[in-house]
């Protein structure tokens, strides 16, 4: 797994590529998360669309970056996801709890 | 391929008798693996693409708690994986040499207490994409997960032709 | 993949420690399965996607051999696969519950009066493309063929990134 | 493994498709060839542009399909080689005994 930081208005995007799995370094994207709270950037949108494989692990990461977010004020939202990682949310109840969109604009105007 | 659904009514057996198995260390390493190889029977049995997919992420799911629960990552403890090709199902067997666990005691993840915890979804995935989970611990010590996946033969012809 | 030549270092043991083993009847039909899993291991452990090609070939030549000569493709008899990895080298051995064979008494598929024989170079792709092949009756019964394929590290980080 | 036939002036051209491998009908080809031979055709050539794996039995397929046609007096030749495939036959040094071409037009104007 990889991630690209970039900055759209006041919303950070981070590009996830790659798989987020168990063996995948998947605590990448809440330390990640967690850098940009302590540096004051509180409005984050991760681009899932580039995802090629989630697990039960990495669903649990998308999950606590979101309580880390949420708990300091801040807002996660997601961007692009797949088909397959959308059932994973459906059927565990998570996909009322994130926020989501199919467009980028769309996504960051709504912080 | 020329063999499909056909061919995999033709393989049978008790349902006890293992027709394909894997055998290998604690490490998540493998878990690539083992998914890939759980997609290409899948294949080779017929299922269609997502069923493909669904069976397969609940082996790597199953697979990645005889590794991190049952086995605690020794790399010298073994995972077993036993696939068993029946007329209309295809069960697949995954056993660690740990202790398992009380099935009423795992917490439901849709519990709106648990629905925000980092884990404890694996298990509900496999129960909801399987046709039939249940889990027992082995006479000769170790924890087994067994799950069916039925075949659907009515697809039966699809993938016979490349 | 996270996971390349530079973990394979780090799986390591005794020669005749097995890391991945595949164990399945004699059955034509999982030629590709067993194929499939070996490029599988060779792109895990860092090889080339031509080494990979070729050391999965041979893998399918000895398993092809395993099945038609070694088990008569009885269903019932089995055919083991023992992937071991080593720093520097994959070993890996096929295993199956026949009388084997004798090395000297084998045609060569170069020689002249064998140039046109439909039948006869299994063997010799595999000792073609594998660095190093050895065959020997099992003490408990059975033939093994054994194949080593040396890992090049200098390929090391290509195949980590993705 | 599929096979299609067409008529290039007047050569039979045998458009092979998919594995020459042992668990894949490796007789079909030689069945094939064999009903072209019966029905006086001599000039086959054998397309192998898409064929995707060949394995040692596949290489006998070829051999066999080879002797059968040249013991008829007609001729079989290959066209469009895959790498791999090329390698298979260089070493074991069947790549001189099958005329083989990258062209199609050059190779029907062969016969
Ligand atoms: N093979 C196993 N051996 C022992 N305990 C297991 C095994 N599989 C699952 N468990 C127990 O069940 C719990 C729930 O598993 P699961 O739903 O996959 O979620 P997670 O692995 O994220 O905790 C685990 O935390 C563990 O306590
Ligand atoms: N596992 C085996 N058990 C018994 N005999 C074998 C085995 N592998 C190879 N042989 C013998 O060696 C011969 C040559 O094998 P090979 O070079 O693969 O060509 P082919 O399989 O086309 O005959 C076989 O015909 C068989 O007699």
């Amino acid at each position: 797994m990889t991630i690209d930081m970039r900055k759209v208005k006041d919303v950070t995007v981070l590009d996830i590529h790659g798989k987020i799995t168990i063996g995948e370094g998947s605590a990448e994207i809440r330390n990640t998360v967690r850098d940009l709270l302590q540096a004051g950037q509180k409005k984050i949108l991760l681009n899932l669309g580039d995802v090629s494989y989630v697990d039960s692990s990495g669903i649990g990461e998308l999950v606590s970056s979101y309580t880390t977010v949420t708990n300091q004020g801040g807002q996660l939202k997601l961007l692009n996801l797949t088909k397959k990682l959308r059932e994973l949310l459906a059927i565990t109840k998570l996909l009322t709890v994130f926020e989501s969109y199919d467009d980028e604009a769309e996504a960051v105007a709504s912080y | 391929m020329i063999w499909g659904t056909r061919e995999a009514r033709k393989i049978n057996g008790a349902v006890s008798k293992t027709d394909f198995e894997l055998l290998f260390g604690s490490r998540l390493e493998y878990l690539d693996l083992v998914q890939n190889v759980s997609e290409n029977i899948g294949r080779m049995l017929g299922l269609d693409d997502d069923s493909q997919y669904w069976m397969s992420l609940s082996v790597r799911e199953s697979v990645t708690n005889a590794i991190l629960h049952g086995n605690k990552q020794d790399g010298d403890k073994k995972v077993n994986v036993l696939f068993s090709f029946l007329e209309d199902r295809l069960v697949i067997r995954v056993q660690d040499e740990g202790n398992g666990f009380e099935q009423e005691s795992l917490p439901d993840p849709l519990d709106p207490e648990n629905l925000l915890k980092p884990s404890g979804r694996g298990i509900f995935y496999v129960r909801s994409f399987m046709d039939d989970v249940s889990y027992r611990a082995l006479p000769e010590g170790g924890w087994e997960v067994r799950m069916e996946k039925r075949l659907n033969h009515q697809q039966q012809g699809d993938s016979d032709d490349h």
